[in-house]
Order: structure tokens, then sequence, then C-alpha cells
């Protein structure tokens, strides 16, 4: 069991990491950095799911009958986009928090917008 | 062809119309073409619950790809309902957006707003009409990037930091659902909805459908701004544009509402949710939290947006309430609260819009008189505030009746308690506002007037529909029953 | 021995994404973020993901990496040291979300079991049908552009949806701003030659993975990617305001939206044709022929709004980049 | 589906065109209050006009909209209700004279906001009278309390803005937190709120459960000022006078002890009532308010807040008739709605008339003003002594029936209170007069002259009606009897 299962645990110890730095971390930049990482171990635990033991590439080939299971790939490939555009999006939203703030960090925007 | 394709064209519309208005660039044609486009999606909805209450449920088969090796739309009451709601309030605010955005943004921006709002549109009916559970993912992240877009165009720099703040926990929320889909994903190998509800059982009694039943839920809830988690959404809402406030505020947490319903009562079913999982205690825990606390914060609120994006939280706390039964009688009264609501705060926000319109400001102070200043405006405000206290002949008292009702229809007398002690908070926070309004003087009665008719007719179109619908309940009641009792049977 | 790589990349996996917890620098983090996607994109070779594995390279190793650096850039560059209360409530949050994860893979299927049931259900219509239904070698173009397309449709509005944002963020819709970013290497000889051999190469790779993709690994995404890296590559080492000479910010929205537009067109003239919506079968003569040519223009179109889309989010990054300097001075 | 009756939405529109006119005219005083005074006039003869269909023994009703099924917003008039509303009506009238007068002579701001929310409280009373089912009773219920709100806080003084809150917290905080709460409850046993004779309530469950709902009714409606929730009232006396005399004397609070007798009679049913063990409790209640608002009300000096006081007691008298359920208990509590009407209306009169005329609100400063303003302090003694019930007054019949009531139920101790009520009636009461005639009048109040003349109309009128209820009690006793014995 534990030989099956180990690299799903390895996943979820990465996905962890990434929350962590998301939910832990004060830095901006840090966060989104966070999120990728969150993402890209989801993005693993599904690829993993769909490998076959001696499976093939899922590219038809003769003779090949046994293929590793292309449905997650398929899957994966719309949530990297869907990352991507998120990353962009929230980078951006950081560069204008920077020229608003002159910060990235939650607690100098939190005081300054308890003081204003 | 149109009929037998309206799931498709209902997700499709705004989706097409959002590119080409784009291309349209200059705001005077983009607004015009983006009003077309989501009065075609009303109709088209009108249209599709009109089918399904002829027909029955519909399925309609992307691609050609019958269910479940291509993505199924299926259209049942439930959806077909939440689907008007959300075209609805899409048509009648982007009206309202015409006069308000042009006021409230610069002209290169104005286009973007009505792009991104379209979008939302789309993302948003999209989750809804949806029969394939990873779908629902791909266009939740079309309208919560959207949805984004459109908050952080507030005027205010802090709707840049509720923003960002919003795109992490929408982002978290969408992920857990992710992780959740996976594991269901992988115990049962179909992704449609019908399909899953039909395997899961088998496996029904595994660890893996356990968590996976908790990441999906925690997931849902933190898109739907459920107490403790709706940390996102008090600023999201305050600073935000005002239309963006109104159309948001009316649909998306409600769309997500629907998420959970679909999930958990279609997929995973009723008895795997309620009696193996202890879904209906933790629920209901969370939305006696729910209605009390974020009710009794809105009392402090200064920035009246603020105040009442705390009282939605209250409201979505009455809707969970609702669920947190598990019978029909409390499942369609949470639909009915979901379509009620959403008329009353979209009106309310409209609202608030016109009083920004007037004095670009939603402070407290800015009430001041403003029964004399601007009569139309406050009215409105007030017969919505009556709504959300739960006064009758408004379309808030049906809803609570009915959740009442579902209460002690459980022998939950003390909820019952919980749901007027609402009912009074609301009264209180409302009693701000109305002594403001009407019992102060005006300080700078001479500019401050009316707000321009654009903005005052679908306010009050809005507004006047939560009388009607507090009157005439045949359609509300009718449908939401259907509804609830689709969702309950499930599809077995 | 097929687990051995896996234990060495998992292994460098957990270290950089430890390594990205405790470090402070920025950049390093950026950089070790890069790793950590490269490690992952190999990852995914590993498990027979290749398309996966080329889409995670070219946008985790090159466009978020760019757009962070970018970032950087115009924000600091090291995490503020403070005192640090300890974390306790995150990390029992993080503690309790794992201990439900891990718990939920106690009853999972067993890494690369062929009898799990995703390999049951569903898919081997896909592996045994496709062949004949769609009639390309690459089962995952066939599901990604067909058998699931609405899907992505809908990932190709988010990538336009990302596009708006941007746009709409650091925007310069509308307005042109005559700028010139004094970052550009021109006067780098090296790089400059090699930039001049190097983007044609790369235009040219970003066509094949197009329209190669469904035969080998690639798709209109992939595509779309790398071509975008290409014009960023030359826009780094001649200047993005050569670059925009090139392709106008302008074309690059018509683009971005004509991409999604023509998607979804495709799916309107299926339904036009009395299918349903993006039902490809209908297109042509015969099914398989329809396939052939929806799938074309359907890839087309990601193709086309990824390449704008990602173009047009570095120019507003740069654009962003130049002003700054400009009110620097 | 009953015929719809016309006659009924007009009745109850009328007031409400009335402010909307009102609201038009706005600042021009002579037209406004002429819209008031002819509105008054023609509803009082469309009430005569229905009061005749309800002799004849019909029940005349109108259904609005059903919102939710089973739940209608329904107009029914049965004689209480009608008894109530020619009380409503008929005093409206007299009061508007009395009001003019007043607010004139008092040189009262806001005066349209005044007579618009005046118009839109008595519609609102109206309602209520009329009301099908506890729903819709509810609902104007709730219309009243708010359309008075404005009329409290008149002055807009800060003590007048916290009596407001009082008020308010009060009325909203029993109504929703209780009377809603029961109503709930009501419908989840009954399946019905309707109003049917033998009560709904009879048999759906056992006496603890229905005792609980029968608390929850009568602390919940506030309006009828039972003890402790009678604060409201004495505050809501900042109001200028025609206020607390209408509404503070006759709409509302007879709005509260009305929906308590309907409540007796339709919801619980007398039958059932008498065997719950809730009764026992609320009857200790009411003896108690019934006492204790006596001798707090000998101990005010403040001449509005005495009048209040005694008004708390008296509508412990109409509460107790509910409560016997007895028929002459419940003929007597709803006789005691007319002739306690009548009664402290005159005496509020009175009270505002010295305030217009002689600035005085203090009992004290009273000393002599007999001589100055006779005619104010003859209507106030007749007021009086209908109000302690000696005949040749209309006081005495109520109060007789409910002593008879007392007897019916056997509760000796209940007749004892009101005997011992009586005579803290007088000793609270007619001190007033007597000051004022046999007290030597102080220098500076030798140009003090009788009240503004519309004032002294309104004052005669009433206190003829007060002599004439006595002679002729007749009409108004068969509406009741008729409510009570069908």
């Amino acid at each position: 069991m534990v030989l099956g299962l180990y690299n799903y645990w390895i996943v979820v110890l990465l996905m962890m990491t990434g929350f962590y730095i998301v939910i832990a971390h004060g830095n901006l930049i840090k966060k989104v950095v966070g999120l990728n990482i969150f993402q890209t171990s989801v993005i693993i635990m599904y690829v993993s799911m769909g490998k076959v033991r001696d499976g093939a590439p899922p590219i038809l080939t003769d003779g090949v009958t046994l293929y590793s299971n292309p449905l997650p790939h398929v899957l994966m490939l719309t949530a990297i986009v869907v990352g991507v555009a998120t990353t962009a999006l929230a980078l951006s939203l950081v560069i204008r928090i920077n020229e608003a703030y002159g910060s990235v960090e939650e607690e100098d925007i939190h005081t300054q917008e308890q003081s204003s | 062809m149109i009929s037998a394709n309206l799931p498709a064209l209902q997700v499709i519309i705004p989706l097409l119309a959002a590119p080409l208005a784009f291309l349209l660039r200059k705001p005077r044609l983009v607004w015009p073409f983006a009003l077309l486009t989501t009065v075609l999606t009303l109709l088209v909805s009108i249209g599709l619950l009109q089918q399904v209450l002829d027909q029955g449920v519909i399925s309609y088969a992307m691609g050609g790809w019958s269910p479940p090796w291509g993505i199924e739309y299926r259209v049942d009451s439930a959806n077909a309902f939440v689907a008007l709601i959300v075209s609805a309030m899409g048509a009648i605010v982007m009206f309202y957006a015409g006069t308000s955005i042009r006021h409230e943004l610069p002209e290169h921006k104005q286009t973007l707003f009505h792009v991104a709002y379209l979008l939302c549109l789309a993302g948003l009916l999209g989750i809804v009409v949806t029969g394939d559970a990873f779908n629902v993912f791909v266009f939740l992240e079309v309208s919560s990037l959207s949805t984004y877009i459109m908050v952080s165009l507030g005027a205010n720099r802090r709707a840049l930091t509720a923003t960002f703040q919003y795109l992490i926990m929408g982002t978290l929320g969408a992920t857990f659902i992710l992780i959740g889909v996976g594991l269901m994903y992988v115990m049962t190998g179909t992704l449609n909805m019908v399909d899953l509800a039909q395997r899961l059982p088998e496996v029904a009694e595994t660890r893996t459908i356990y968590s996976a039943f908790a990441f999906v839920t925690v997931g849902v809830c933190l898109k739907l701004a459920l107490f403790p988690l709706h940390g996102w959404l008090p600023n999201a809402y305050a600073y935000a544009p005002s239309v963006a406030t109104a159309f948001v505020a009316s649909t998306a947490t409600k769309v997500a509402i629907y998420v959970l319903l679909r999930f958990v009562l279609t997929i995973f079913g009723v008895t795997f949710s309620f009696n193996t999982m202890p879904l209906g205690q933790i629920l209901m825990v969370l939305a006696i939290l729910a209605i009390l606390i974020p009710s009794t914060v809105a009392i402090y609120q200064t920035n009246i947006k603020r105040l009442f994006a705390y009282s939605s939280v209250g409201q979505v706390g009455y809707i969970i309430l609702g669920i947190s039964f598990g019978t029909v009688l409390g499942v369609s009264a949470g639909l009915l609260h979901i379509f009620n609501h959403a008329l009353m705060k979209g009106g309310i926000f409209l609202a608030l819009g016109c009083l920004y319109y007037r004095t670009g400001s939603v402070q407290l102070d800015a009430f001041r008189g403003l029964g004399k200043t601007m009569p139309w405006t406050m009215a409105a405000i007030v017969v919505g505030g009556l709504g959300l206290v739960g006064v009758p002949l408004t379309a808030g008292f049906i809803s609570k009746w009915y959740l009442v009702m579902a209460a002690l229809e459980q022998g939950y007398w003390p909820l019952a308690v919980v749901v007027l002690a609402g009912s009074l908070l609301a009264a209180v926070y409302l009693w701000k506002l109305v002594e403001m309004a009407y019992f102060q003087q005006p300080d700078n009665a001479t500019e401050v007037r009316e707000a321009p008719l654009a903005l005052l007719l679908p306010t009050w179109l809005v507004i006047a529909s939560t009388i009607y619908f507090g009157i005439n309940t045949d359609l509300t009641i009718g449908v939401a029953t259907l509804a609830a009792e689709t969702l309950i049977e499930g599809v077995r | 021995m097929v687990n051995l790589i896996d234990i060495v990349l998992m292994g460098l996996l957990l270290i950089t994404a430890f390594a990205i917890v405790r470090m402070r620098d920025l950049f390093a983090i950026v950089m070790l973020f890069s790793i950590y996607s490269l490690a992952s994109a190999s990852f995914f070779v590993n498990l027979d993901a290749v398309d996966v594995a080329l889409t995670e390279a070219a946008v985790g190793a090159g466009i978020s990496t760019v757009l962070m650096l970018g970032t950087l850039a115009m924000t600091r560059r090291h995490e503020e040291r403070r005192p640090r209360q300890p974390h306790l409530l995150p990390l029992f949050i993080v503690a309790v979300t794992g201990a439900v994860l891990i718990y939920g893979t106690l009853d999972m299927p067993h890494f690369a079991d062929p009898a799990a049931p995703i390999h049951q259900h569903v898919v081997p219509r896909y592996i045994e049908q496709s062949g004949t239904e769609i009639g390309i070698p690459n089962i995952v173009a066939s599901i990604l552009a067909s058998y699931r397309g609405f899907d992505t449709l809908g990932e190709t509005a988010v990538v336009f949806t990302a596009g708006l944002g941007v746009l709409t963020l650091l925007g310069r819709f509308g307005r042109r701003e005559e700028l010139s970013d004094g970052r550009s290497m021109y006067h780098d000889m090296i790089l400059r030659v090699i930039g001049k051999a190097l983007v044609p190469l790369m235009l040219l790779f970003a066509l094949y993975v197009q329209f190669h993709g469904e035969l080998g690994p690639g798709g209109g995404f992939q595509a779309g990617v790398v071509a975008a890296a290409a014009f960023i590559l030359y826009s780094i080492v001649f200047g993005w305001d050569r670059a925009q000479k090139i392709i106008s910010p302008f074309a690059l929205n018509i683009m971005m939206a004509c991409g999604v537009s023509l998607y979804a067109l495709v799916g309107v003239a299926g339904m036009l044709l009395g299918g349903e919506f993006l039902n490809y079968n209908v297109l042509g003569s015969y099914p398989a022929g329809g396939q052939h040519l929806g799938i074309f223009l359907v890839e087309l179109g990601v193709g086309i709004t990824v390449a704008a889309v990602m173009l047009s989010i570095y120019f507003d990054f740069a654009a962003r980049l130049a002003v700054r300097k400009l009110e620097g001075e | 589906m009953m015929e719809q009756h016309l006659l009924l939405p007009l009745i109850v529109a009328l007031p409400l065109l009335a402010a909307v006119l009102i609201r038009i005219i706005g600042d021009r005083p002579n037209p406004r209050e002429a819209v008031t005074l002819i509105t008054a006039a023609i509803l009082l003869g469309l009430l005569g006009l229905l009061a005749g269909d309800i002799y004849r023994g019909e029940q005349p009703s109108f259904t609005f909209a059903e919102p939710v099924p089973g739940l209608p917003i329904r107009f029914h008039v049965e004689p209480l209700g009608m008894l109530f509303a020619l009380v409503a009506g008929s005093l409206w009238l007299v009061t508007s004279i009395y009001a003019i007068g007043y607010m004139r002579g008092h040189h009262e701001q806001n005066q349209t906001r005044f007579f618009m929310c005046f118009a839109i409280a008595i519609a609102a009373t109206l309602a209520v009278s009329f009301s099908g089912n506890l729903f819709t009773l509810f609902v104007f219920y709730e219309v009243l309390t708010l359309s008075t709100y404005p009329l409290v806080t008149h002055a807009g003084t800060p003590e007048a803005k916290r009596a407001g809150r009082v008020y308010l917290g009060i009325l909203l905080g029993t109504s929703i937190g209780f009377f809603l709460f029961a109503i709930l409850w009501t419908w989840f046993l009954a399946g019905t709120l309707e109003f049917r004779p033998g009560g709904v309530l009879a048999g759906t469950g056992d006496s603890i459960l229905l005792s609980a709902i029968l608390l929850l009714f009568f602390f919940g409606i506030g309006k009828a000022a039972l003890m402790p929730f009678h604060r409201w009232l004495p505050a809501a006396m900042v109001a200028p006078t025609p206020v607390s005399a209408l509404l503070h004397a006759v709409a509302v609070v007879k709005a509260g002890v009305f929906s308590l007798l309907k409540i007796s009679l339709y919801i619980i049913g007398p039958e059932t009532l008498m065997t719950l063990p809730g009764r026992q409790i609320l009857l200790i209640v009411v003896a108690v308010s019934i006492l204790l608002a006596s001798l707090i009300a000998m101990r005010q000096d403040n001449l509005k807040k005495r009048l209040a006081y005694s008004t708390i007691s008296q509508l412990g008298y109409i509460t107790l008739g509910a409560l016997l359920a007895t028929s002459a208990g419940l003929i007597g509590g709803s006789m005691h709605i007319v002739m306690h009407a009548f009664a402290k209306i005159t005496l509020f009169f009175a009270a505002g008339a010295i305030l217009v005329a002689a600035h005085k609100s203090e009992i004290s400063q009273l000393d002599g003003l007999g001589r100055r303003m006779p005619l104010t302090f003859i209507a106030f003694t007749v007021g009086a002594l209908s109000i302690i019930g000696l005949p040749p007054f209309g006081g005495m019949w109520s109060k007789w029936y409910l002593a008879l009531g007392t007897l019916e139920a056997g509760e000796l101790i209940l007749l004892a209170t009101l005997m011992v009520s009586s005579l803290l009636n007088i000793a609270y009461l007619l001190p007033i007069p007597l000051r004022a005639f046999l007290g030597k009048t102080a220098e500076e109040d030798r140009h003090i002259g009788e009240a503004p003349l519309p004032c002294l109309i309104a004052m005669g009128v009433t206190s003829l009606a007060c002599l004439l209820l006595f002679f002729f009690p007749q009409p108004w006793y068969q509406l009741a009897s008729m409510a009570v014995l069908p």
C-alpha cells in the first residue's frame, strides 16, 4: 500500500506547501508563487491518476494497445491555462497595488488602509 | 433549430458576444450591443424554463458526443430557474450600466467593463446549465476572472486589494473543488454528473469519497461566502463599481449556492450528504452564525455598500439554513430566497448606485435628508430593506415564511426564533438609514437632485418586482417547489 | 527503475518547494519556481503526459517566470523581514487539509494500477474509437478539441479574459505612448546574433507544433505559447518598441478577440448545419473529414488567441515598466 | 370565494387618498384641513352604510391577494370589527376639528406631515378592524406602528426621539418577537389563520402548548399595554395632544385590545381559553396591571402622563374581558372599547385645551383655572365621571358587564379588583377638576381664557356623547352581543 500510494502522499505534501505559502505569507508576490505551486501540485495529482503501468503515451501507434489515460492530461491542459491566466491577473494586480500603496506586504497595506 | 439548441445558446450568445463587443471598441457601440445580447440571453432562458416545464429535463450533447463521453448540458427545473434569475438580473443591470458606467469609468475602460460583464454572464450561465463536473470548474474560472476585472475597476484604491484578496480566496476555492472532482473521478472514472450520481453509491463508503465530499463542499462554501469563509466579500462588494456590485451580489453567490445544491443533492445524493455525512448539522450551525453575526456587524458599518455586503452574508445564511434541513420544504425555501434575495439586494445596490451617481459617496452621511432630495432612490432602498427584514407583502416575507415553516416542520422551533432575530437585526440597520434620510435635514439640499430616469427605471423595475413577487407567488413558489423536488429526488 | 527517476524528481520538487517557503529573496524564489515547474514537466513526461509536459514547461518555466520577473522589476526584490509571529492558524489549517487529503488517498486505487476505475469507464472509448471517429492519432488532441471541445472553448475564453484583465489593470487600450524601454539588450552583439537566429526557428517550431499537434504532442495552446515566447525573446533583445512595430498592440487586441470568436463560430457553424454546437461531423462531407476541419480550425483559434494574449500581456507589463522608468527620470 | 364587497377597500383607501391629497396641497392650510374634514365626514357616512349591512347580519368580505396559499390578505367585517371601525371613524372627525384648533393655536411645525401620517394611521386602524385573518391583522398592526412613529417624534426634540425609540422598540420588538411567533405557531398547528367563531386552535394541542401560545399573544400585542410592556404609552405622550387623544387613547391602544378580543373569540375560542392554565397567570398579571397602573397614575403630576397611566389600567379592563371569556365579560370588554374611547378622548381634549390656552401641563399648576376656562373643566369632569363609571355616563355600562363577567366566571377577587380600581379612578381623576374650580387662581393666570373654538366644539361633542351613551347604549350593545353570542 505504501508503495502504491507514496507519490500521492508526496503530491499532497507539495500541495500543502503551496497552500501554506498562500495563507501564511504576507508578501503578495510570494502568495502568487504559492498559488502556482498549489495548482501545479494538483496537476501532478491528476496526471499521476492517469498513469498506467507499462502504458505508452496516448498517441495512437500501431502495435501498441496499452496507453496511459489521456483524459486527465486533457483536463490538466485546461487547468494549466487557467493557472497562468490567474497568475497574470494576480501579478498585474500586485503591480497596481504596489503603485497605489508603495508596498507589496500585507501588513503595510493593512496599516495604511486602517490609517486612511 | 433554435429551440433544439436553446441550452447551448444560453451560454454561447454572451460568450461569443464578448469578443465581438471587444472588437467594436467604441463604448457607444459596445453598450447597445451588450444590452441586446443580455436581452437575447434573457429570452433564451425564459424559453428554456418554458421548455423544461413543458417537456421535463432537457439533455444536450455538446459536439454531438453523447454523455458520458462528451460534455452534457442538462437542464431541469432547478437550473432553468437559476438561469432565469441570472439572465434577468443580467439584462436589467446592463440597461442600468449604460449610464452608470459612463459616469463612473474613464472612456477607455468602459468597453473593457462591458466585455468583462458579458464574460461573467456567460461564465455564470455556463456553470448553471452544464451537466459535467469539470466543465463547472472551467466556467467557474471564466466568471471569477471576469468578476475580478469588474471589481478591480472600482474608484478607490482599496478596490485593488479587495480584488487581490477575492482572487486568492476564489482560486483556493476553485482548486479545492478541482481536488474534490479529481477524487470523485479517480473512484468512478467519469465526470458527467448523472453518471457520477449513478456510480458513486457503489464506492460511497470509501474514505476517498468522504474527503472528495469535504473538499467540494469547502470549496463551494468559499465561493458562496458562507460564514466564516466570507472574508473576501464585504470589501469586494463595497469598493467595486456600482454596476459590478449590483450584478455580482445578485448572481455570483446565488450560482455558487446552486452548485452546492447540485453537488450535494444530485451528485452525492441526499442520503449520503445528510445521513452518511453530517452536512445538515454543520450547515445549520454555520447558517445560524451567519444569520446572527454578520447582520450584527452590518449595524456598525458607516459605508452603506459595506453594510449591505455584510447583510448579504447574513442572507446567504438564511438560504443555507433552508438547505441544511435537506427537506423539500427547506430546499424550496432556500431556492425561493435565492430568487427573492437576488431581486432585493440587486435593487438596493442599484439604488445605492443612483446615490453614488449624484453624491459620489455611499457613506452614511450622504443619506442625510435623502428622503427629501432623492425621494425615489431612498424609497427604493427602504422597500428593498423592508424585503430584507421580511415584512409581509414583500418577496422577503415569502421566503422567510417558508423557511420558518420548514424549521417547524422539523420541530426546530428555536430556529424560527433565530430567523425572527435576524429580521430584527435587519430592521435595526435599515432603521439607521431611514432615520438619517427622513428625520435629518439635508445640509446641501440645493445641488443633490433625484437620479436620472435611466438609473431609476431599472432600479424600480427590480424593486417593484420584489413587491410583485411578495403578492403574486404562483411562479416563484411553484417553480421553487418543483425544483426542490427534482433536486431531492435526484436522478435515481 | 522508472520509480527511481520518479523518486529523484519528487525529491527535487520537495526540496525546491521547501526552499521557496524558507527563502526571502523573491528573485531566487521565482527562479526556484521555474525550476519547480521544469521538474514537474519532466515528471509529466515520465507519466506519459507529453502534452502536459510541453505546456507546463512553456507556461510555468516560460511565461509565468517572465511575468513574475517583470513584476519584481516593478516592485521590490526582497520579502520584508519582520518579527514573524508563529503562523499557528495557517499551520493548523494546512495540517487538517493535508490530513483529510491523505485520509482520502487511503482508499484510492494504487498508482499506475491498470485495473483502476478511471481506466475502465469512459476512457476506453477514446482510446479504441478515436482513431476511427476522429481519425487523428493524438488521443489527447481528439479529446481536447472534439470530445471535450467545449471545455477547451471555455479555456480559451479564460485566456481571453486574462488578456482583457491585464489590459484593464495595466493597459494601454485606446492609448498610444511612444515609449522606448532602455532595457533592450540591443547593444549586446552575441544576444543580437543568437536572437536573430533563434526567433525564426522558434516561430517555425510554433507552426510545427500548431499543425503537427494532431499527430504528435502539441496543439494550438502550446503553439501559441511558443510563438509568444519567440516574440518576447525578440522584444527582450531588440526592445519591445521595435517588437511593437512588427505586431502593434492594436493588432494583438484584434487577434485575441478573433481567436475565441473563430472557435465559437466553428461551433455555431455546427448548429447551422443541423448538428449540435461544436459538432464537427456535419462540417465535412464525411464525419472524419468534418472532424479534421473542425479540429484544425478550433486549434487555430486557440493558437491565435493564446499567442496574442500572452504577447499582449507581456507588452502591457513592459509598457508599464517603461512608464515607470520615464516617471523615475 | 365569497363575492367581493367593494365598500371595504373603498373605506380603507379613503384616508389614504386624503393623505395623498394633503401631501399634494402641502402648505396651503385651509384647503388642506378641508380635505381632512371632508374625507372624515364621507368616511363616517360610508361606515354608517356598512353598519346597516352588519346590523342586518351580513358579514361582507374582500380579498386582495393570496401571497402564500391559504394565507390571503383579506378583509372580513364582523360585528366586533364594525364596532371598532365606527368608534375610530367617528372620533377621527371630531379629532380633526379639534386638531385644527390645537395645531394652529399651538403653532406646530410640519403640519402637513402631521395630518398625512394621521390619515394613514386611521387607514391602518380601519384595516385592522376589518381584518379577516390574523395575517392581515398583523400586517396592518405593523403599518399602524410605523405610521404613528413620525407623530410621536413630531417635536423633533432629543426627548421626542428617545421616546420614539422606546415606542418603536417595544411595539416592534414584542410584535415580531412574540406576536409573529405566536402567529407562525398557530398556522403550524391549525393550518389556518382565519377568524372562526369557536376558535381555530380549539383542540389542536395540549393545554400547556396552547397556554404558551396564549401568553405569546397577550404579551406580544404590545399595543394593549399589558404590564410590563406598557412603557411605550407614557413615552408616547410627548406627541401633540390630538395624537395622544385619538391614537394613544383610541386607535392604537384599542387596536391592541381589539386584537386580543378577536384572538380570544376567534383564534383560541372562549371554551378552550377557559380551560388553559395560562389564563390564570394572565388574569393575575392583568389584575396587577390594573391596580398598579392606577397607583402610578396617582403619583403623576404631568396631566397627560397621568391620563396615560389611567389608559393602561383601563385597557386592563378590556384585556380582562377578553381573558374572562364569559359572554358578559367579552361583551363588557367590547363595550368598554367604546365607552373608554369617548371618555378618555374628552379628557385628552381638555388637557390639550389647557396646554393651548394656559400653556400648563402639570396638575399642580391648575389651581383656580376652572373659573378661567369653565367649559374645558366641565368637559373634563364629564369624562372623568364616565371613566369612573358613575351614572349618568356611558362608562357605567361596560363596567357593569365586566362585573357580571367576573361573577359568571366566579372570580370574586377580580370583582374586588374592579371595585378598588374604580375607587382609585376617583382618587386620581376627580382632584383635578376640584383643584381647578375650588383652588384660588394665581395672579398671572387672570388673563387666561377658553381654548380655541374648534377645541371647545370637539370637547362638547365628546362629552355629550358620554352622556348619550348612558341612555342609548343599545346599538353598541347589539354589535357586541352579535359578536359574542352568534
